[in-house]
């Protein structure tokens, strides 16, 4: 019977010291975030949306070999041979031209593996990490800042230095060749002098034409966190669907 | 047409029979009590009827106030003895039920 | 017609119209729902016999206990899982025969005799403390052997329904 | 007021369907308040901040909710009984509605000034019992009918304790008339059975006098533990937290309303913030003096204003109305729900023998005093 009347008395005691915690929080401060105008700051390493700063990139693929869900796509040109395409801020010589420089966000999973073997620092994470889109093909990110007529141009220069270099070799190889031809015909000690000269001509390069600055453009708009959106949809190898 | 005793006699009459029926036709234990329930209530309004055109003053709602406790007592009582049966005999149809023990 | 009289009419329709609903229907549940209706129909009829204390009664009473209890009596000793909860009748053609023959000498007597009305003035309002006076002078014996049939009532309710 | 209505329409029968209406009106617009009053104390205190974007504050939150239960889709079940399961929300709301019609809302704003008044009160309320119980069955799932069978059980049980406490301060008042029982505590908040009664002799709305011949101090600490009785069993006949189990939705997903959605659905949400309402003003009418001002004199008396009384009597009844109600929510987030046998043992074992032994002490007093 003495606890049954305890009983009542605790219960009704309780449920009063546990409407004073109540009462307190109701008037206590709120922990909710107004989210989209309000947010939590995100950690220092957090791991979101990549961000390239291809002035940096010197396209050695090493991001694209590193991710496990082969996100990134990079077409590189190889420069043309005399084309200064500038230093890194980390003192690397750029030798490629990044004609295509494509990350899919809806494959991406921000393992963050591609930052490592960076050997430029230009593939970062960023803390960015609100960026839905309503097709998907606008997940797919083009980092790139050539032109088209800035690739078809370096294209194009590529290809003559290739052919040149082409060139070149053939008419190495055939000045080689003259030369051998030089060596058997110098036993033959009359005409020695005058294949002597011909060879030394052949030997000497052409000039190739210098090409403008199209390293890439200047892109102070891509500061900080913001990369590059695309412009339009027909630009690239789009869709990713494949 | 103005509303007389007669009105509620008839309603009281009509109510009863129903009951009977229900009584008589169902065999189904808590349709029986239904039945029942009908038959009460109309000798409940019979009860009314008279205390409120005639002489029988309060006394006619003090009836009704018994034969209301009894159908509550009965309500209760019944139920219990129904649930009885259907757990003894899995039915409560009434002539299925013919045995002291199952 | 007054409106009383339209009053009671509905009240009428609505009370008989449920029963013969809870009389004739196959489904159990249907019965036991609108003999709720019947209950109602009822206590509008007793409200208007100036009987108020024995309509809400018949509201608290009825409806809130005694109709309760038979729905859970329906469901308890029912497959309720399934909707078609129903009974089946038998023999309805002999029964309503002579359910009918006696209902229409009922009805005979009811309407052939002269009663003798007294009417009163419907300006009483209250019949509770009418009641309760009563109660515990001229029917104070009924009253406690009432309550102790009340209380029979519970006690043997609750040991049957018990398991054991 | 009646008469005021009458007049201002002309036609009798047009009338009293405004009569009854208004009552509608105020749970509409109570409802209204009482939702977001709901969704704001329920993040409050869980240290949220609730719902903020439909307007300033979130305050036009009901109406978006309102809309959205306006605009659903209306869905029967395929194996659900059709009939019973679209009676049943009516049901249930008409229960909550009709005792409405004797709770007084002023001196003078009264549906029907019953001499039952209280009884009434108490009857009505095991009505919707019925409602849910139909819908809980004709919904055609076990969580309904599981839901429903446990609401009928804890409402039946429930309505003893809560029907004795009122009955003791009928005891005292000598009347079941709300207005007779809402007259006996004028003067005063001490006066209120709260605080154990009037203190002197007073002349109830009938005519009658009620003499309180010792002080009514005696009677403090039984109508305090005849009031927390009573909002006790009042809770829980609104299935309200921490006695929500027939809803209990970790155990039966919704309860007897599972199946409904739509306006259905929110017949029955209607009906359970009625009912919120209606006991917590029927607290506030026995136990908290109903329209009556806290200091005894009103304004509009004082004044000769009949108008500000009546604005008056509503303000308070509102006024101590929405405080239950709050108390309600505050409790809600404060207690967890109880098992099925805590909550029968709570009642059986607990409310009813306390509630009776206290039903004998007080009928003792007020019959030798």
């Amino acid at each position: 019977m003495g606890n049954y009347f305890k009983a009542i008395y605790n219960g009704i005691g309780t449920a009063l010291v546990g409407m004073g915690v109540t009462w307190r929080h109701l008037w206590g401060k709120k922990v909710t975030i107004q989210y989209p105008t309000q947010t939590k700051p995100r950690f220092g390493r957090s791991r979101d949306r990549l961000y390239v700063n291809i002035e940096d990139c010197i396209g050695c693929d090493q991001c694209a070999k590193a991710c496990p869900v082969y996100c990134i796509h990079i077409e590189t040109i190889k420069a043309a041979p005399g084309v200064d395409l500038g230093k890194t801020s980390t003192g690397h010589k750029k030798r490629l031209h990044v004609s295509v420089f494509d990350i899919d966000f809806a494959k991406c999973c921000y393992c963050g593996l591609c930052v490592y073997p960076c050997p430029t620092e230009c593939i970062t994470m960023t803390d960015v990490f609100e960026f839905s889109e309503y097709e998907r093909r606008n997940l797919l990110y083009h980092f790139s800042a050539m032109t088209e007529e800035e690739v078809a141009k370096a294209k194009e220069e590529a290809e003559r230095a290739e052919a040149e270099k082409a060139r070149k070799k053939a008419e190495a190889a055939a000045a080689a060749k003259a030369k051998k031809e030089a060596e058997n015909a110098a036993k033959a000690k009359e005409e020695a002098g005058q294949s002597q000269a011909q060879a030394s001509d052949a030997a000497k390069p052409e000039d190739a034409k210098p090409t403008s600055g199209t390293t890439s453009p200047g892109n102070a708009d891509a500061a900080g966190n913001q990369g590059m959106k695309p412009e339009d949809e027909s630009s690239g190898p789009d869709t990713g669907t494949s | 047409m103005n509303v007389t005793l007669t009105h509620y006699l008839v309603i009281s009459a009509v109510l009863f029979s129903l009951g009977l029926l229900a009584l008589v036709t169902r065999r189904n234990a808590i349709m029986m009590l239904m039945g029942i329930e009908l038959i009460l209530n109309a000798a409940n309004v019979n009860f009314l009827a008279f205390s409120r055109y005639s002489a029988l003053d309060i006394h006619g709602h003090v009836v009704a106030v018994f034969v209301i406790l009894l159908a509550a007592a009965e309500a209760a009582v019944a139920l219990a003895i129904v649930l009885n049966i259907y757990r003894t005999f899995s039915t409560v149809n009434v002539d299925q039920i013919n045995q002291l023990k199952e | 017609m007054e409106l009383t009289d339209i009053i009671f009419y509905i009240f009428a329709l609505v009370t008989v119209g449920s029963a013969m609903i809870v009389v004739f229907s196959r489904n159990l549940v249907y019965s036991a729902f609108s003999l709720m209706f019947t209950f109602l129909g009822i206590a509008g009829l007793y409200v208007l016999l100036l009987a108020d204390f024995l309509a809400v009664t018949q509201l608290m009473i009825y409806v809130g206990g005694i109709l309760v209890l038979m729905i859970f009596g329906v469901m308890l000793t029912h497959r309720v899982v399934n909707v078609e909860i129903s009974s089946g009748a038998m023999r309805v053609i002999p029964a309503t025969i002579v359910v009918g023959v006696f209902l229409g000498t009922l009805l005979l007597v009811l309407t052939r005799t002269n009663w003798m009305v007294m009417e009163k003035s419907p300006d009483i309002i209250g019949t509770t403390s009418m009641i309760g006076t009563a109660l515990v002078t001229d029917y104070l014996l009924p009253f406690e052997v009432g309550g102790v049939v009340l209380l029979v009532a519970i006690v043997a309710a609750a040991f049957m329904a018990r398991k054991r | 007021m009646e008469q005021f209505i009458r007049d201002l329409i002309g036609n009798d029968l047009l009338a009293t369907i405004v009569w009854c209406v208004l009552p509608l009106v105020f749970i509409l617009g109570y409802a209204i308040v009482a939702i977001l009053a709901e969704m704001k104390s329920a993040s409050w205190f869980q240290d949220r901040l609730g719902p903020m974007r439909t307007g300033p504050w979130g305050i036009f939150q009901p109406f978006a909710d309102i809309l959205k239960l306006l605009m659903k889709e209306d869905i029967v079940p395929a194996r659900a009984d059709k009939i019973l399961f679209n009676l049943a929300p009516f049901i249930v709301f008409v229960g909550a509605y009709a005792a409405f019609a004797v709770l007084p809302f002023a001196s003078d704003y009264v549906g029907a000034d019953l001499n039952l008044g209280l009884f009434y009160l108490i009857a009505v309320s095991s009505f919707g019992v019925l409602g849910i119980i139909m819908g809980g069955w004709a919904s055609n799932n076990k969580y309904s009918l599981l839901g429903a069978m446990r609401s009928a059980a804890q409402i039946v049980s429930y309505e003893v304790p809560s029907a004795t406490a009122l009955l003791i301060v009928a005891m005292m008042v000598g009347s079941l008339n709300l207005q007779d029982i809402i007259t006996a505590q004028s003067g005063g908040f001490w006066n209120w059975f709260i605080l154990g009664g009037p203190k002197s002799d007073v002349v109830l709305a009938s005519g009658a006098m009620l003499h309180a011949d010792i002080g009514n101090f005696v009677f403090l600490p039984l109508l305090l533990a005849t009031f927390v009785i009573y909002y006790l069993s009042a809770l829980a006949e609104t299935n309200r937290t921490p006695f929500d189990i027939p809803e209990g939705e970790s155990e039966l997903v919704g309860g007897y309303h599972t199946e409904y959605s739509g306006m259905k659905f929110g017949m029955f949400f209607m009906a359970e913030y009625a009912n919120m309402f209606l006991v917590s003003a029927v607290a506030a009418v026995v136990f908290f003096g109903g329209w009556q001002s806290p200091w005894g004199i009103t304004l509009g008396e004082a004044l000769d204003i009949p108008v500000l009384t009546l604005l008056e009597g509503v303000f308070w009844t509102a006024a101590k109305g929405f405080f239950f109600v709050f108390v309600m929510m505050w409790l809600r987030w404060t207690l967890p729900r109880l098992r099925v046998d805590q909550l029968m043992y709570m009642c059986w074992k607990v409310l009813i023998p306390v509630s009776f032994a206290l039903a004998l002490v007080v009928g003792f007093i007020v019959v030798i005093r």
